[in-house]
């Protein structure tokens, strides 16, 4: 069956290695952090300035100087720290990131990622910290739904809209199925519902696929 | 050394038409609304503003934008809920954007403050916001040649100064003020609180008074 | 996620024959005098080291070149009243040396820990130690091009760390440690003192544990 | 009459701007420090990291983590703060030391600058923060003797021993005279001692003449 975005989120938490560093993406990827074991040692970077970032803050607990890169309130857990921009953006680009979880326009099966600008005409564009953190973290994982609500792939070829960073994703969560994405084209992990005949005639792509299907 | 002034007003004086502002701030956190506001009350038009975020709802960086006096906005991400001057500005053609990873607005601050001329770095390598930049292929990968921002005046928000410019900042406030500082000719910072010396731990001090010219607890 | 380790010995294991280390300290301070000797126990040769000084006296960096375990010093400082052990070597031909202006020491490093590719600088323009670099004019001035200085290993001191690997230093003994932890693959540190998470004033910290592989308190 | 060194160091410290961010170079360009007065309101910055340094330790005051560059023992002075070595240099080379005062091997009549090499054959050199100070504060002084002990003069046309830096040098302090440097040559500002034409002739260089003589 196809996962609704809390199992996507799961799925991602699941591939995430104990004790790792990880940026978790405004939007989507935020929800990642609600499915990682209490005891996974992860710590989570925010860009804004902080590792160890702790849940949402609610009630008495919100604080204005306190948020993450959505710029929502949040908590600090014990072992935290605090540190300007340039020396947060240090961290991204310079590889400190065990992984980095984002969402996506477009994602191309050579791993080019398009999440940044519709390109539309009059679009007001937003780029954020995902251009360097799509260059800097030492994984990319992307989660989004596998097709937009128009039916349009968006695990395309070549990505059509403007991209964000060119071969960085590695791997792709959807609702529909896992991908390893690289030089070699898109390579399918698992599946959640369809075969992978079926996604290959559904993406209009070549996949080659993993054997698991769930 | 830095001159701790009484009022916010005192403390904006003389900021020229055409500056180019640095504005701290991340959202609203870390954003110094009483220094905006004064900086409106003084009139200082035409400016180039840098900043994180184009303005968010109508207070601060967002009521500069609406009072027309930001020619231009150089930013990562001026597009959000609650950006509504800011858009309406731009599809007006009343304001010029010019976005910026935000990673390069940090560290392109940071090297105008730090000597350095220039720097290679891949971010936003083979991507519309790289278009026309000199690029360099270092270790097998893309580079992009990027250049210093700097800013006349760094309009930033602190927690805590002591009377010799020393600054402490709170949790992610943090956020752009201790690049700022570095990175402009004068730079004023709002505070809760001005403490007499020895009063901040040396050992946490974040901005030194070297990069602080003016304070004012607002 | 760091390793508190029991001893020296098992904070250094591992380290190759050939690989490049960088020593934290300026002079004496903050210079991990365990982790050196415990390197010297290790047994690891024809290392490149990078530090400020070439050892002083005959402890710590100095024991280690006295080992002949150090096939090259990369360093700003070298010639000091106590620096006898790598004055022979060097007398001797038994040890390079490249020498570096201290901010380009440490831009280099920080370069090597920012994702930066190379950067343009003023600094040595026209001298020795820019001999054969890449130079451009920028606003007017002659900036040399410098490539970042990467360790396989950094040992650092510093004076506490949680068990998440945060640090936080001592006075002037902070010197290179914050750099240098950065700017390796595997980064060790020397500490009086570990503590619980939570213990440290997260606005307080100087490295955040990210930097930090494995601790020792020695 | 010529000056010693203690009072070269208190000329120097005589043209220090009240409230000026300020590093004295290893060697007799500390002294300068005993020569600015209590409420100067200049601020120490010593490049191993820190700002607002005090006098000498002795003593218990003595603290092995609290050095000067030339890793002498000192002391903290209220307001003062650490960092490490990037921000340190980012200081420095960023343009916000008011005034650095250095020693000299030899300096130009244009400014240049040699102080960390004598170039003799075998001799190990050390730059240390040298080039970073010349290159970056706002105005570099020098303070030397005016002669070498051979009587060599160390104001020159041009130096001969390795460069620290080109056209960095704004004034000159010696034992027997100030002078302006900069584009236009050298321009006494005063003399110690000997007139503007026994100085010239002296240093075989043509030399513009302040009226001042002490």
């Amino acid at each position: 069956m196809s996962l609704d975005r809390h199992r996507i989120a799961a799925r991602v938490a699941r591939d995430i290695p104990r004790g790792s560093h990880v940026n978790l993406g405004i939007g989507q990827p935020t929800l990642v952090a609600d499915h990682l074991p209490p005891d996974s040692g992860v710590v989570l970077h925010t860009e804004n300035g902080m590792l160890n970032m702790g849940p949402a803050a609610t009630g008495g607990d919100v604080d204005p100087d306190l948020t993450n890169a959505g710029k929502a309130p949040v908590t600090e857990l014990p072992g935290a720290s605090y540190f300007h921009q340039a020396d947060s953006f240090a961290m991204v680009r310079g590889g400190h990131l065990d992984v980095c979880v984002l969402g996506a326009f477009q994602v191309s099966v050579s791993g080019d990622l398009a999440n940044w600008h519709t390109g539309a005409p009059g679009a007001i564009p937003a780029v954020g910290g995902a251009m360097d953190l799509a260059a800097g973290a030492r994984r990319v994982f992307v989660m989004m739904t596998l097709f937009a609500e128009d039916g349009t792939p968006k695990l395309v070829p070549a990505c059509t809209y403007p991209l964000t960073g060119l071969a960085c994703v590695t791997r792709l969560y959807t609702d529909l199925a896992t991908f390893d994405l690289g030089p070699r084209g898109a390579v399918v992990r698992e599946t959640h519902g369809p075969t992978v005949a079926e996604l290959s005639g559904r993406l209009s792509l070549p996949l080659a696929g993993g054997p698991a299907r769930h | 050394m830095a001159v701790i002034c009484d009022t916010a007003a005192e403390a904006v004086r003389g900021v020229e038409d055409g500056s180019t502002v640095l504005v701290g701030g991340f959202g609203l956190a870390g954003m110094p609304v009483a220094l905006v506001d004064a900086l409106i009350e003084q009139g200082a038009a035409d400016l180039t503003v840098v900043s994180n975020n184009a303005g968010n709802g109508d207070t601060g960086l967002a009521a500069l934008l609406a009072a027309g006096r930001v020619r231009k906005v150089v930013c990562s991400f001026p597009r959000q809920a609650d950006s509504w001057v800011f858009e309406g500005l731009h599809r007006a053609g009343k304001i010029e954007l010019e976005l910026v990873p935000q990673g390069n607005l940090a560290e392109r601050m940071r090297a105008a403050g730090a000597g350095i001329g220039a720097f290679y770095c891949p971010t936003g390598a083979g991507t519309l916001l790289a278009e026309g930049k000199e690029t360099r292929e270092i270790d097998g990968r893309t580079h992009v040649l990027e250049y210093p921002i700097r800013g006349d005046v760094a309009l930033i928000g602190a927690h805590r100064a002591d009377r010799m410019g020393n600054l402490v900042y709170r949790k992610t406030a943090r956020n752009f003020g201790p690049v700022m500082a570095t990175a402009a000719a004068t730079t004023i910072v709002q505070v809760a609180e001005v403490v007499d010396p020895g009063t901040l731990d040396p050992e946490s001090v974040v901005t030194p008074g070297i990069f602080v010219d003016r304070v004012v607890a607002a």
